[in-house]
């Protein structure tokens, strides 16, 4: 199950970079990017699951005394919390700087953006 | 053409260094040496029942700090790269008002929405959710705030002061705990309480509330910034 | 239990890709973004099942509730903007 | 002590605490941002000191109370203590700079400065790779913000195009991160070991991820693109900071990965190191924005950090001190250069001639320009010299001879750059003197010297700046607003005193050279006086030379000659770039130089990882191919400041275009320290052979070929002063071909020449020069008749050219006929009657100066004309007293040279007894002809004078308007083009083969540099692939090596 939830996660990796590395369209661009950003933190995740176990909580369920054997990896998992938050706050980020883009150029073509170069 | 094809072959490079990982991947059958600690001993040291709160508040809460930041500073460069193009409020287009219902809906659900968000993180180390998650509530209630009534000015004064007086607070608490407990963070400021109480794990729920508020109020201050932009 | 949860995942898997993949070579704009919330969705209901509660919800709130509100707060102000 | 974690609640405190300021209280938001960078300065310098002085132990900095792995940590030792005390006050320098900005941008743009700097002192302290992520992610973010303070509109598309890499980069961060965990258990790097990766196929590829990502930090070639742009429209205060803190920072968390990754990453570190250092380097030639090739650079230079880190494993514990003195001398030189960069309104590097007029900010610039190629006395040079030792003593030439390439390509671009900025037209708009901008530069410039003298206190090799030639030539930096009279007594009294006080230690050898330096630079800068006013930047260029000429007579070991060298190397390149037009002549001079200089530094570097003896003993010591490669390198080396055939193209150009007093010093002073080096050489390892070819031999033909080309393309010249540096060219053949006879008379010879060639080339450029002075002109066309108005300029070079041709009965002769004296006891005969047709022709443009210079018909424009200044005459009737006792008494010099010859060639000495020499083949009296020849020219003059007594003086009347002006008036000059028929005959000889050649050189790098520039198409889309590409290349070289 962690396998497949991993493929799928370096799919969505992989198809977000083609996307965002094909498309002209700034917008997309950074859609693209979130898609990717979902694939990593699936990937992250599911490098964490461990097989018949349950989430890291203690509860009734989940006593004190068990935990060692019944809970998964709680690491990966902080870890994702923070890469999520940094992502947003990234694409928070490049969709003002496209905001600003578009004023300036009235275009959203990425292409456009060439002044800088050699 | 020419890129999609150079895309296309690159990336079937890396996918073919993902392949290496994806098939040399084994499932832990234990925890390891860190994930075992924590199972062991986070009931007991920290006094929390959610071990990713404990993990993301305590252990690592230097990344966590860090994360707010990133965020802190994610609003203020929002702002600094809108603030560029805006104009004066004066030749704001007034838009049409919104429906009756829509505003009072929304000045009823607002508060709601914005105490679930309290709910989430104050429960943080309790069940799942926290200071992000229920930050993100809280944003999406002023979301909300700023949909229904576009035109209202959100006061960025207030939100400022929010972030800046949580994050204060934040930054103090974490040297506080060099000073009188184990460390830069360290939770150990307040009794650890009974495990599974509202009022346990030491300082992570005053933490997390802060980090609730600030993340909260960072997230809004993002969307207003954003709101306040022209139409182009 | 568990081939029910494997079918599951390998649904949730395909669901994700097919909307990334809509996110990404599809025509309209607001589709891909929604699509690209999709994909947010679908994998914070994946979190679930990989036993990562904290997870889920915060991929739920930020990834794919915020995050899409700012893609169409941003395509709002940006009327044109779609279709270069 | 206050606990290193402070330095990073510090800023985020006063980050929140900005955000309850009102927009209004902006000043007060910039205190409190000021306040807190200071706080955080000095956190960072506590910890340096408590490591330096009191030699603390490194402390681990615990977050949350519990031990790692199982919370973040920290740790402050000496390197992070250096590094963030860098870091830090870059940035407080940096904000002071933007100050302007700030106030009109608010408090959010200071926050944002203030999480940037926070997050390179997290990258540097945190021993955590998830929270090395976040510092990361902190870092890039904070980057895209303060793009939005340059005042360049495509700023903010180039913070755009980083967070687009950045994505990408940062999503294989965090899946090798997490696979490394998985791999590992831990996400401390401490507990990270290379077994654990080792072990498990996904575990390495997880390393590798993690390593590739934190390297695309580091810019390396092609996945850089998104960093030259940030460089070119950065604010300048920022893109100082982003070069110097970010780059420190980053270069530190590599180097803290490879201990992780094991020593199998460490060539591959070394090798992208390389290729970007190279590539970034090549790339530069073509640029002509000042920010762009700064950027450049940059890159550059960390690539030769990152490959220099991944020479640890031959460097052992020194690889702080090699990595950390080229990242102290790039921090400084790079936010310097930054920094300066933000007064100047042009960004064409020519542009930067505004800064012409403020002597601080030029010699702020040369000191940057030193502090990137590595010369002394700055941390750079002591880091290239341990590196090259440390690669040559492992056998590691070919990355030694790629990094050399590398930094002489740097070295190009950035003198090129210089010299635009003393030579270019300034342009209209002034500098703006902004005074928190120029403070900023001043602590870079006064952070490079301070990082020299540390650098200098930690190596073995014992302080530069220790050396009093040195800092007796430093010294005039602070004497630079005296007049030039004064400075040029102090510099006189000086080195004459310098020279009463030490000449008892030098042996027969090195006194020759030194009273050459000592005696005969104060002899030449008595020219000097001649100049008025207060000359700035001439007394410490020229006494740089001299220190280091000085200095490199009196060093016994590898390290201190090569200090040395470089000194007087720089010292003579910035006296050359005083001339007129001698911009394009004296970067060749540079470039030439210094590959002649990094031939010798291979070649000591190979000596002495033999051998730890000192110089000649340890060459002594080489055996085998070594010794045969070791003596190739140095011999190359030194000929190219002898301007050998072949790698002569420098010196006609830097000799002639230099002041009139400057033309003696390089050409009879400066060249005689290659032929130093060579005779060191020789006597240490005598003859040496590689693959069947006796090297020495091949050094007769090029003695032989440099006499007979240098000598043919003098006759060809028109321009008075070219045709003297041409002729040093054969002289300097005449001298090379002496030494290479490897017999006692050879060297007798060519000491002969070293002397002689002093005292008559000073005394003809010195006359030339006084000439060219008068007329206004050196072409020799152009003159004519001036014999009745410089009759003593006459007599200089009437004297001159005599002792020159090696007629009798000046010391030219004695020469000649020891030389004959060597040769006939040589076996080499082609080689010799090469030299010998020489001689004949030397005479031909010899005759030229007197001839079309001084007899003839008088100009029109030349007829108000005076003798050349008297401070000029002085120095030459000098030198005519010393001609003329050189020429009655050779022996004053040469017998205890000759005696001292005798330990080493005992064979074939001459015999000085009485008033005559006498060798094995005849007899030389030296004032029995001198009588004969006075004799002999006294009657024959005054026979001439009394046939002539009744001659009747004809007025000259002018040929031109006789019929149609012609297009170019001097065709009809019977003096133009002189040697025609000798053209026709020989002219194939004088191509310019060898400029053509080194032309080619030129002009490919720069076409290889304008079309590989192309690959930056200005597309972030490019610039990902571009990353990507990086990573596929990088795995299939590391899986398939």
């Amino acid at each position: 199950m962690a396998q497949i939830a991993m493929a799928a996660g370096f799919i969505l990796i992989l198809v977000g970079f083609y996307g965002a590395l094909t498309n002209r369209n700034i917008l997309r661009m950074i859609v693209a990017f979130t898609v990717a950003d979902t694939g990593v933190n699936i990937v992250m995740v599911a490098v964490g699951y461990m097989r018949g176990r349950t989430a890291p909580i203690l509860d009734e369920t989940v006593p004190v005394a068990d935990a060692l054997s019944r809970i998964i990896d709680p690491v990966p998992q902080a870890l994702v919390l923070t890469a999520i938050v940094i992502g947003m706050g990234i694409t928070a980020l490049m969709l003002a700087f496209a905001y600003r883009f578009y004023e300036k150029k009235r275009t959203l073509d990425i292409t456009k953006c060439t002044e800088l170069k050699w | 053409m020419i890129r999609k094809f150079a895309a296309i072959l690159l990336l079937a490079g890396i996918a073919s260094i993902f392949m290496g990982l994806l098939f040399t991947y084994e499932p832990d059958a234990e925890l390891n040496t860190t994930a075992r600690y924590y199972a062991e001993r986070t009931a007991a040291d920290i006094g929390a029942t959610n071990i990713v709160t404990a993990i993301v508040v305590t252990y690592r809460g230097l990344d966590t700090l860090g994360e707010v930041t990133v965020l802190f500073l994610t609003a203020a460069i929002v702002g600094l790269v809108l603030a560029h193009g805006r104009r004066r409020t004066s030749d704001k287009r007034r838009l049409a008002p919104v429906g009756e219902l829509l505003a009072t809906g929304s000045r009823f659900l607002a508060p709601l929405i914005i105490l679930l968000g309290v709910y989430v993180f104050a429960n943080g180390h309790l069940t799942p959710g926290g200071g992000f998650q229920g930050g993100a509530i809280i944003a999406s209630g002023v979301l909300l705030i700023l949909l229904a009534d576009p035109c209202r000015c959100l006061s960025h004064r207030v939100i400022d002061t929010v972030e800046s007086v949580s994050g204060l607070f934040y930054v103090g608490i974490a040297i506080l705990g060099i000073v009188l407990a184990g460390g830069f963070l360290d939770s150990h400021l307040l009794p650890r309480g009974e495990l599974g109480a509202l009022f346990s794990a030491g300082a992570i729920p005053l933490i997390y509330a802060l980090i609730g508020l600030k993340v909260g109020a960072e997230f809004s201050s993002i969307l207003a910034h954003l709101s306040e932009t022209e139409e182009l | 239990m568990s081939g029910l949860v494997l079918a599951l995942t390998v649904l949730l898997a395909a669901a994700m890709i097919g909307a990334a993949l809509v996110a990404v070579i599809g025509k309209s704009l607001p589709i891909a973004i929604l699509s690209a919330g999709l994909v947010s969705l679908v994998a914070s209901v994946l979190f679930l099942l990989l036993a990562s509660p904290d997870v889920a919800m915060t991929e739920a709130a930020i990834g794919s509730g915020l995050t899409t509100f700012l893609f169409f707060f941003i395509l709002g102000r940006m009327r044109g903007g779609e279709h270069d | 002590m206050v606990s290193a974690i402070v330095i990073i609640a510090a800023a985020l405190a006063a980050e929140f605490l900005l955000g309850l300021f009102s927009e209004r209280w902006r000043v007060a938001a910039y205190a409190v941002t000021l306040f807190a960078l200071g706080f955080m300065t000095f956190i960072a310098a506590e910890w340096v000191w408590a490591f330096a002085v009191y030699a603390a132990q490194p402390v681990e900095i615990f977050t949350a109370g519990v031990q790692p792995p199982f919370a973040i940590n920290l740790r402050m030792g000496l390197p992070e203590a250096a590094l963030t005390l860098l870091i830090n006050l870059t940035g407080l320098f940096s904000a002071l700079y933007l100050k302007r900005a700030f106030l009109e941008k608010g408090r959010a743009a200071m926050a944002v400065l203030l999480v940037f700097v926070m997050a390179q002192n997290g990258i540097v302290l945190t021993r955590d790779i998830f929270n090395l992520f976040v510092f990361f992610e902190l870092s890039v973010i904070a980057t895209g913000g303060l793009m939005l303070l340059s005042d360049d509109e495509r700023a903010v598309a180039a913070g755009f195009k980083y967070l687009i890499v950045s994505q990408v980069i940062s999503a294989f961060l965090l899946i090798g991160i997490i696979f490394s965990y998985h791999a590992t258990g831990v996400l401390n790097i401490d507990l990270m070991r290379p077994d654990h990766f080792a072990a498990l196929q996904a575990g390495s590829i997880a390393f590798f991820l993690m390593f590739i990502a934190v390297v695309a930090e580091l810019k390396p070639f092609p996945a850089n693109g998104w960093a030259l742009d940030i460089y070119e429209s950065a604010h300048p205060a920022f893109a100082g900071l982003f070069s110097a803190a970010s780059a420190a920072a980053t270069l530190y968390a590599v180097a803290k990965l490879l201990v992780i990754g094991g020593p199998s990453w460490l060539p591959i570190a070394t090798g992208i190191g390389v290729v970007t250092f190279i590539a970034a380097n090549l790339l530069a030639l073509p640029q002509r924005n000042d920010r762009r090739l700064l950027g450049y650079s940059s890159i550059a230079q960390i690539g030769l950090i990152l490959a220099v880190i991944g020479q640890r494993d031959i460097l052992g514990d020194s690889y702080l001190f090699v990595a950390g003195g080229l990242l102290a001398a790039h921090a400084a030189a790079k936010a310097g250069l930054y920094w300066l960069s933000g007064l100047i309104a042009s960004r064409d590097i020519a542009g930067w001639s505004a800064l012409r007029g403020h002597p601080v900010l030029i010699f702020a610039f040369i000191s940057f320009v030193a502090l990137l190629t590595g010369l002394p006395p700055f941390p750079g040079f002591y880091a290239k010299w341990e590196l090259a030792v440390a690669l040559a003593g492992n056998g590691r030439y070919l990355l030694l001879a790629a990094i050399l390439i590398g930094a002489l390509i740097e070295a190009g671009y950035l003198f090129r750059w210089f010299g635009y900025t003393i030579k270019r037209d300034k342009p209209v708009e002034e500098i703006s003197c902004y005074p928190l901008a120029v403070t900023a530069i001043v602590a870079a410039l006064a952070a490079g010297w301070i990082f020299a003298y540390l650098w200098g206190d930690l190596s073995g090799h014992g302080n530069i700046l220790h050396a009093v030639p040195l800092l007796f030539a430093l010294s005039f930096l602070l004497l630079d607003w005296l007049p030039a009279w004064v400075k040029n007594t102090i510099a006189i009294v000086g080195m004459v005193g310098y020279f009463i006080l030490n000449y008892a230690d030098y042996d027969p050898l090195r006194l020759i050279f030194a009273v050459i330096i000592l005696i005969g630079g104060p002899l030449i800068l008595l020219a000097s006086y001649d100049a008025h006013g207060r000359r700035v930047g001439f007394y410490p260029s020229a006494m740089l030379m001299y220190a280091g000429l000085t200095q490199l007579i009196g060093a016994t070991d590898f390290f201190s000659f090569f200090v040395a060298w470089e000194l007087l190397t720089v010292g003579s390149y910035l006296l050359i770039l005083r001339g007129k037009h001698s911009e394009p002549h004296a970067l060749s001079y540079i470039i030439f130089s210094l590959g002649g200089a990094f031939l010798i530094l291979t070649g000591f570097a190979i000596a002495s990882s033999v051998s730890p003896l000192p110089m000649s003993d340890a060459l002594k010591a080489l055996t085998g191919e070594t010794a045969g490669w070791v003596f190739l390198l140095l011999a190359i080396g030194f000929m190219t400041k002898t301007a050998a055939i072949g790698l002569h193209i420098w010196l006609p150009g830097a000799h002639a275009e230099a002041e009139t007093d400057v033309s003696p010093m390089v050409s009879g002073i400066l060249l005689k320290a290659g032929l130093y080096g060579l005779m060191v050489l020789m006597l240490a390892m005598g003859k040496q052979s590689l693959y069947g070819i006796e090297l020495t031999h091949a050094m007769l033909y090029i003695g032989a070929l440099s006499a007979l080309l240098g000598n043919l393309m003098a006759i060809f010249e028109e321009d008075a002063k070219r045709l003297l540096a041409y002729s040093s060219i054969g002289q300097m053949g005449y001298a090379l071909f002496g030494l290479a006879l490897m017999n006692h008379l050879g060297w007798v010879m060519a000491f002969m020449f070293v002397i002689n060639h002093y005292i008559y080339k000073s005394m003809l450029f010195l006359s030339a020069g006084g000439v060219a002075k008068r007329t206004g002109t050196r072409l020799m066309y152009k003159m004519g008749g001036l014999i009745t108005l410089m009759p003593l300029s006459f007599i200089a070079v009437l004297i001159g050219i005599i002792a020159v041709s090696g007629v009798p009965p000046l010391s030219g002769f004695g020469g000649r006929w020891i030389f004959y004296n060597a040769i006939l006891s040589a076996e080499h005969r082609l080689p010799m009657v090469i030299t010998f047709f020489s001689g004949p022709i030397a005479f031909l443009y010899l005759f030229r100066l007197i001839h079309t210079v001084f007899l003839g018909q008088l100009k029109d424009e030349n007829r108000r004309i005076k003798e050349a200044p008297f401070w000029i005459i002085l120095p030459q009737m000098l030198y005519v007293g010393l001609l003329m006792a050189f020429a009655i008494v050779p022996g004053l010099a040469l017998r205890r040279v000759d005696a001292y010859l005798g330990q080493f060639f005992p064979e074939g000495g001459l015999n000085w007894e009485g008033i005559t020499i006498t060798s094995q083949f005849g007899y030389w009296s030296p004032v029995s002809i001198m009588i004969i020849v006075c004799v002999i020219f006294g009657s024959l003059f005054a026979w001439l004078l009394f046939i002539n007594r009744r001659a009747q003086k004809v007025k000259q009347f002018n040929i031109v308007f006789a019929a149609e002006r012609p297009y170019r008036p001097e065709t009809t000059h019977f003096a133009w083009n002189f040697f025609a028929p000798y053209r026709k005959a020989l002219g194939f000889l004088v191509q310019p083969f060898v400029t053509r050649f080194w032309d080619t050189v030129a002009d490919i790098l720069h076409t290889a540099g304008d079309l590989g520039r192309r690959l930056y198409t200005g597309n972030p889309q490019t610039y990902a692939l571009h990353f990507l590409a990086f990573v596929v290349i990088v795995y299939l070289f590391w899986t398939g090596g």
